[in-house]
């Protein structure tokens, strides 16, 4: 049945999905009592209507490049991690640890530490998921989701133990020193004389970017990328070509909790410049979503990552002004995953009949190519 | 049973059928008359079993109808058809694998909304049905615990129970020996003596021969003759099934053997289950010559080759040219057995063989995709891959000679040429080759066999493994037979002949002695042989 | 327009929020004018949601928690042009007004009214997030007990160490299962929405129970003996109004007894539970302590509670 | 520790282990159908809003639980047509149940009450009463009477009076859910047809017996189950909705069916075990084991860790239900 043309598997389906859950999530708004063209106006107006807008859409957007990216590659060898959360987690707690133990003089140096720090941690809690998937066929959807739950029992007894400050009374640890607070986009657009507002969004966007393009090149590249996608299509064709599954299943995750992992820089290093208890703000599921919508391709993830960055944002804005409640970007996401993942077919299945009638015009391929 | 013997059992009326592009069934029209076995004979992906499955209620025809003993009918589902008396075992048994045969058996056919009752009756109906058909199976035991003949037993008896007199097998004998379908044969014949209507799917023409009333040929989705068994005979039938005249032989000039290649001993093979697959294998392979390993389907055929395509870990000891190849660890793995000159078409070219969802240039590499002639740098070179393709299509006539189409769009046949063509034109020491012509047109089966012969007669050792034993009669210059993970005897195709051959894959050695079925049967009960 | 910033756990948890809530409301009923206000719904949207007060123009901006004092450290100095008034933390910042209570005096007051209400000897505490504040009701309950039973056991639990402590009824109606088991017969809650679960089962289990921060006399009447009232509400009405009048100061505000800052609450809903002695004693000693002749101590000023 | 700390335990064991005992078999009965249900937590979710919000509404908690029920139900349903009908992957539409839950209650929560995204405090009739057993209060009072004689009574006698008896309805009706469970799967035609379309769907297909029916019975059946969790969790064991409440319950239920290798009795010691180890966290915020103390954190996490031990094979394999996770598909 797989008679669909590329562009309406990469374009048509997943816009059709997206246009399925704006419709739903516009009757819920409707439902709740508010007029959903108004509660789009202010979401559009709050994600992109100022440079603040843009500033906190392309913020947001960059944890989910990163997430997204988590799963994305996690797809392709068809491993579903949900894990990205506590991989994100973990990450964080590792951007913490290099920026706070050791006096960087400065951010350029602080940055590669941290991200070497933060792509660590989260691939070890990555880790060990895949090493039980690897070795002992446990499934890593349920010991990912076990490991959400475990990393933030981790952070807490950290927080609340080692790593809090003295005498303060919130679990979180001491603030980062200057020196290694990253370069926002006002202080780099200032530069360039002009004014941009005074938003998170910080080179870590830049890093973002620079992720897409090497995941790009990792999955369509490199003999690991052809290895990570072989494996992922089929695993006994793996073994048979001497790829060793175990080494997929490990390598494909740790880049995967690793990219999880470097959200921190964006939202630990380049925000919030301290670790809380909660840092990672569901980002880790958005990643899913992301992953879903932008069909697992960089290219795809980014523009999902984008969009649920203005959602997001929109969404925050939406809350400020009206009376719905910010968790509307929760539903608006659950129908996003709920209609590009689950209910896929629902859309594909009717569409490939489509086409099939469409191509059945011309004369019917002969079974058979001889 | 009580009908007119003039009325069909069963009459087909335009039947069609297509799975999205692929166009199953076209326009089929069939009668079978009550009491008799039907023969249905045609290549992979004729649409056979899809026909069936249509009569079954399992598929919904696209158009036609279905009569039965007369009535037009209509069979939405399973259900419907079980109600009108038709019973099927089908290709892949549709077990509930760790059930018992007593659960399985009543499974749908319940008698009420409690169990306790139904499976007491069951039970002694069950007793009686096997009593009556010699079909002997213990109802307590859990069908995971037993072979494939046991299974299918099991599939026949299910259909007896919902009181079939209309019973469809679908290529019964694939993973039965001779002997076995022997039994199976004999018990088809006590049902058509009760009046039972029997329809028949195999690929065996002697099967046809031996057993059925009339036959039915599918070719292409299309059904190209009905005719009376007795009336025909298997070169027309064969012609019939391709379209043209069929050459049952290879052309090949006797083998030149010489330096021993390959040099297995003492192979053993246990499998996640803790069930041994190999029982210790010795071989030898020399160079220039084609070792043909024949046997029923999951006796240890396949793992030898995953062995040798290292593919799995194995104990033993196995020399590539003199040199020890590790059986365990790392340097095990296909790649090694790759560098050290073994190429290796496998049994299964959609499992293993190829990767459907990837372009054809991208599966010209598969397996070799860390060649250097691949590699620019650290990435791979994409245009050095289609080139390949390009090349390797144009050499071995895949059509459509598109690199770009995925693997999955090409024909059967065509998807082997890939796959043929990525393996040979390594130039291999040793070369590995499972059911190369599974599933593939016969002009096709022409070409690649001369494929194989003329890699063998270019000095290189072949390791073939067949179910099919025309091919290994025809292609092998040296046969051994293997039954439980052994290697039962080794024979010249010149000097031995189907018979031999099957007892062998039965487990007899001795071929002087006529082994009762009994035996035959009480060596096959124990293996724990599993559908593969 | 001033703003305010509702923390974790919601305007209506009965307790530290809807206190802060109902100020706003009061203020601007009075008043007839609008306030901005938006609620948070995660720890990590502090500082979106503090910056994006202050850019809307928001003066002054009230949140309400310790917890947000680091992100108030760090996003005051960038609106040096807002004033920022915090509850319950000293934030250190020229444009920052802090505004602290004395809970260990109110509950102080509270521990003797449980103990002259108790029974069985045994009362006992449930904390929300274990934090010194906390302690600090904690310990000016114990030390209010004691002054009035000596020998009475004082059984002591917090709810955890993270903010979901802030609002785990199911967890509060457990631990208080627990002390009652242990005997005890009265019980403080000061565990923000955790405390519903606390009053709840008190109630179903018929023991008396002490509510914190609003009056919360009303929820269960019959068994709620008191509640120990923190003006939240006050503060933000205060912080609102004196902007509104430009007369705001920075620095730190102490809001104690004497200043009605914090109290016990009676009304209709409690008053059989009180009786004249129990009222009389009680404001005895609040008269004291205001005089400065009974020192209440200060958990935080030492992190030590004094058996 | 003295008896009456332990039957207190216990008793709180009892009281937490329900709503996971619940969804745990609402999840037995998906996953042996061969639908895996990472949604429990989600359906559990919206079942603890509508029955709380019914429930305060009208006062009536028996109302509540029908409009819990319903609403889990019509989640279940949605699951279902996802990963039946359309044939989608079941995680992720377990993944999306979760979410739509989580943001769909707090949103219909703040329109409707407008308090924060929680119903108001449920008292008398909108909540589960407790049921006292024959004889428990005269038992309990015995007792009361003799603490106040000044007599360390044995409390023995608790285990009736505080352990057993003084549960709310519900409670009992997930206990009483174990032996049905395990009748239902193991001795009716029903339970055979499920579990067979659990292992492979193509020999129920090919007996005549629709496959798409059966898995839509069994994943209404969760959804009945995870209504009664969710209902019992903010009428019976809370007095209300709050937001999130169920606060990963539905990932414990989860792991308590790996434990459990997919069997009704064993479910139910399982979740008594997760109970337990909530029920003295709740009591103990930190435990001393031979001189090491052990931080609450890791009481919590310890349903995941052990769920990750059994998942890796450690003690004892657990072997899901084949066709776990595959939609049916006949045709390509
Ligand atoms: N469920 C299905 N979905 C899509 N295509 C199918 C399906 N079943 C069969 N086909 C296609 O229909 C054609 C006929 O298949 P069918 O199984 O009927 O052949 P067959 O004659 O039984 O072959 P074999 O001898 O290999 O059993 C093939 O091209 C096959 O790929
Ligand atoms: N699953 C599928 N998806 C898309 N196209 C398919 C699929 N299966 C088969 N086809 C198309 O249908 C045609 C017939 O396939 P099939 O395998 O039945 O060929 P065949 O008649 O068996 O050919 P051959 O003799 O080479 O084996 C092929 O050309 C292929 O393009
Ligand atoms: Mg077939
Ligand atoms: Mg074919």
């Amino acid at each position: 049945m797989d008679k669909l043309p590329k562009w309406a598997d990469v374009a048509l389906i997943p816009l059709i999905n997206l246009l399925l859950a704006l419709l739903v999530s516009g009757l819920v708004v409707l439902l709740i009592g508010e007029d959903p063209v108004e509660a789009l106006q202010i979401m559009v107006r709050g994600a992109v209507g100022s440079t603040y807008g843009w500033g906190y859409t392309l913020f947001y957007a960059t944890n989910f490049i990163f997430t997204g990216l988590a799963v994305a590659v996690a797809f392709h060898a068809r491993l579903f991690n949900i894990g990205g959360e506590g991989q994100a987690q973990l990450g964080a707690l590792g951007v913490a640890l290099v920026v706070l133990w050791v006096p960087w003089p400065h951010w350029t140096l602080a940055l590669p530490a941290a991200v070497l720090g933060g792509a660590l941690f989260g691939a070890a809690w990555a880790a060990i998921p895949a090493y039980l998937q690897a070795r002992r066929g446990s499934h890593i959807v349920i010991t990912t989701i076990m490991f959400n739950f475990i990393a933030s029992a981790l952070l807490v007894y950290l927080l609340v133990g080692a790593l809090k400050v003295p005498g303060s009374m919130a679990p979180e640890t001491a603030r980062f020193p200057e020196t290694t607070f990253l370069p926002t986009a006002r202080d780099i657009f200032a530069a360039m004389g002009i004014s941009f507002g005074r938003t998170p969004l910080n080179i870590s966007f830049v890093l973002g970017l620079a992720a897409c393009w090497a995941t790009w090149l990792l999955i369509w590249r490199t003999r690991l990328g052809y290895e990570i996608r072989a494996f992922g299509q089929s695993e006994s064709a793996a073994v048979y070509a001497g790829i060793s599954p175990f080494r997929i299943i490990m390598l494909a995750m740790l880049i995967s909790g690793g990219l999880a992992g470097m959200m921190a820089i964006n939202a630990v290093m380049g925000e919030q410049q301290r670790l809380l208890q909660d840092n990672v703000l569901g980002a880790g599921f958005v990643g899913i979503a992301v992953a879903l919508m932008g069909r697992s391709h960089p290219l795809g993830v980014l523009l999902a990552a984008i969009l649920f960055g203005a959602l997001y944002q929109g969404g925050a804005e939406l809350e400020f002004e009206t009376s719905v409640p910010r968790e509307m970007v929760v539903v608006i996401q659950a129908l996003v995953i709920l209609f590009t993942g689950a209910l896929d077919g629902m859309v594909r299945r009717p569409l490939s009949r489509m086409f099939l009638r469409f191509g059945r015009r011309r004369p019917a391929p002969a079974a058979g190519g001889e | 049973m009580s009908d007119d013997a003039t009325t069909p059992a069963i009459e087909l009326v335009g039947i069609s059928k297509s799975f999205g592009p692929v166009q199953a069934n076209k326009d089929i029209s069939m009668r079978v008359m009550p009491g008799t076995i039907h023969g249905i004979i045609g290549e992979n992906g004729a649409g056979k079993s899809t026909l069936m499955s249509i009569l079954y209620g399992f598929y919904k025809a696209d158009a036609g109808q279905v009569m039965i003993r007369g009535k037009t009918a209509e069979i939405p589902d399973s259900q419907a058809a079980i109600a009108a008396g038709i019973g099927m075992v089908f290709q892949h048994f549709k077990l509930v694998e760790n059930f018992t045969v007593l659960e399985n058996i009543v499974l749908g056919a319940e008698e009420g909304a409690w169990l306790r009752p139904s499976l007491a009756k069951a039970r002694k109906l069950l007793s009686r049905l096997s009593e009556d058909y010699e079909l002997h199976v213990d109802p307590d035991a859990r069908i995971e615990d037993l072979g494939v003949g046991m299974q299918q037993r099991v599939e026949i008896l299910k259909a007896l129970y919902r009181q079939a007199d209309i019973l469809i097998l679908d290529e019964p004998t694939g993973v039965l020996t001779p002997a076995e379908a022997d039994h199976l044969f004999r018990i088809l014949e006590g049902l058509r003596r009760e009046g039972k209507t029997i329809i028949l799917i195999t690929h065996k023409l002697r099967e046809i021969m031996d057993i059925t009333d009339t036959v039915s040929v599918m070719r292409r989705g299309e059904m190209t003759a009905t005719v009376a068994t007795a009336s025909t005979d298997p070169s027309r039938l064969a012609e019939m099934m391709v379209g043209r005249e069929v050459l049952l032989r290879v052309e090949k000039t006797p083998a030149v053997p010489r330096d021993v290649v390959l040099e297995i001993e003492g192979l053993r093979v246990v499998d996640e289950k803790k069930v041994e697959r190999l029982r210790g294998i010795d071989l030898t392979l020399r160079a220039g010559e084609i070792l043909g390993i024949a046997g029923v389907a999951g006796n240890g055929q396949s793992e030898l080759l995953q062995v040798l395509g290292g593919m799995r870990a194995a104990e033993g000891r196995v020399t590539l040219n003199g040199r020890d190849l590790p059986l365990e660890g790392p340097r095990a793995g296909a790649r090694f057995r790759r560098q050290a000159g073994i190429a290796h078409v496998p049994e299964d070219r959609h499992r293993e063989g190829l990767i459907l969802d990837f372009h054809a240039w991208e599966n010209v590499a598969f397996g070799y995709h860390d060649d250097p002639a691949y590699a620019r740098g650290l990435l791979m070179d994409n245009d050095a891959l289609r080139r390949d393709m390009q090349a390797k299509i144009e050499k071995f006539d895949v059509r459509p000679a598109d690199c770009w189409l995925s693997a999955k769009n090409f024909s059967g046949g065509n998807q082997q040429k890939i796959v043929i063509a990525r393996e040979l034109e390594r130039n291999p020491d040793l070369l590995l080759v499972g059911q190369p012509t599974r599933g593939v047109d016969i002009g096709a089966i022409e070409f690649i066999h001369q494929q194989i012969v003329a890699l063998r007669d270019a000095g290189k050792a072949v390791l073939l493994v067949s179910v099919e034993l025309d091919e290994i009669l025809s292609l092998s210059d040296r046969i051994a037979v293997m039954f439980d993970g052994r290697i039962m005897g080794e024979r010249h195709p010149s000097e031995t002949d189907e018979r031999e051959l099957g007892l062998l894959m039965a487990g007899i050695t001795d071929t002087d002695a006529d082994p009762t079925l009994d035996e035959i049967e009480a060596n096959l009960d124990l293996t724990g042989q599993r559908t593969p | 327009e001033p703003g305010l910033i509702i923390d974790l756990g919601g305007k209506f948890d009965k307790s530290f929020n809807e206190s802060a809530y109902a100020g706003a409301q009061r203020w601007k009923e009075e008043t007839g004018n609008d306030y901005m206000e938006t609620e948070l719904q995660s720890e990590a949207q502090r500082e979106q949601t503090m910056r994006r007060m202050a850019e809307r123009g928001a003066n002054p901006v009230v949140v309400l928690g310790f917890a947000n004092a680091s992100t108030l450290e760090k996003v005051a100095p960038d609106y040096p042009d807002t004033n920022f008034t915090i509850v319950d933390m000293v934030v250190d910042q020229p444009n920052v007004q802090s505004v602290v209570f004395t809970e260990h005096e109110g509950s102080y007051l509270a521990g003797m009214m449980a103990a002259l209400a108790s029974e069985s000897g045994t009362v006992s505490f449930v904390g929300g997030m274990d934090v010194p504040l906390i302690r600090k009701f904690a310990c000016g309950y114990k030390q209010g007990a004691k002054a009035v039973n000596p020998d009475i056991t004082v059984i002591e639990n917090m709810t955890g160490t993270t903010p979901a402590a802030w609002n785990d009824p199911v967890k509060g109606g457990e631990l208080t299962r627990a002390q009652i088991s242990q005997g005890s017969d009265v019980v403080y809650a000061a565990a923000g929405g955790t405390g519903v679960g606390v009053l709840q089962t008190a109630a179903d289990e018929g023991i008396k129970a002490i509510g914190v921060d609003s009056n919360q006399n009303y929820m269960h009447p019959g068994t709620m003996l008191t509640s120990m009232v923190k003006r939240v509400d006050n503060a933000v009405y205060e912080a609102f109004q004196s902007a509104e009048e430009d007369r705001f100061e920075t620095g730190i505000q102490v809001l104690d007894l004497g200043t009605d800052g914090v109290a016990y609450a009676m009304d209709e809903h409690n008053a059989d539970l009180v009786d004249e002695e129990m009222k009389s004693r009680v404001e005895e000693a609040k008269a004291k302590i205001i005089a400065g002749e009974i020192e209440v101590h200060d958990y935080t000023s030492d992190d030590s509670c004094p058996s | 520790m003295d008896l009456l700390t332990i039957i207190q335990i216990l008793d709180s064991t009892v009281r937490l282990a329900t709503p996971l005992l619940l969804a745990c078999l609402a999840g037995l009965f998906s996953e042996r159908a061969g639908v895996i249900d990472i949604g429990l937590e989600g359906k559990m979710l919206v079942a603890a809003f509508f029955s709380a919000a019914v429930a305060a509404a009208t006062g009536s908690v028996w109302l509540g639980l029908a409009a819990g029920v319903t609403a889990s139900v019509t989640f279940a349903l949605i699951h279902g047509l996802a990963s039946i009908t359309f044939r989608g992957d079941q995680l992720i539409s377990g993944v999306a149940i979760n979410f739509l839950a989580s943001g769909m209650t707090v949103l219909i929560a703040q329109d409707w009450f407008s308090q924060g995204g929680r119903t108001p405090s449920l008292t008398g009739g909108a909540r589960f009463s407790e049921i006292s057993l024959p004889g428990a209060t005269a038992l309990r009072e015995g007792y009361r009477e003799t603490i106040a004689d000044g007599v360390e009574p044995s409390g023995v006698s608790a285990i009736y009076w505080d352990l057993i008896s003084g549960h709310t309805l519900l409670v009992y009706v997930a206990i009483a859910m174990v032996p049905v469970s395990w009748y239902v799967l193991f001795r009716t035609r029903f339970g055979l047809r499920l579990r067979a379309v659990g292992e492979n769907p193509g020999a129920v297909d090919t007996a005549g017996v629709s496959v798409v029916r059966l898995r839509y019975a069994a994943v209404v059946i969760a959804g009945v189950l995870c209504g009664l969790a969710g209902a019992y969790l903010a009428t019976g064991l809370a007095a209300g909705f709050v937001k999130d409440m169920t606060a990963g319950r539905g990932f414990i239920a989860l792991a308590a069916l790996i434990f459990a290798k997919w069997r009704p009795w064993y479910a139910l010691f399982a979740c008594l075990l997760f109970g337990l180890l909530e029920a003295v966290g709740n009591r103990f915020q930190s435990i001393d084991i031979l001189g090491i103390g052990i931080p609450t954190q890791f009481m919590q996490a310890l349903p995941y860790i052990l769920t990750v031990v059994i998942l890796a094979g450690f003690v004892g394999r657990a072997i899901p239900p084949r066709a776990g996770g595959e939609p049916y598909v006949k045709e390509r």
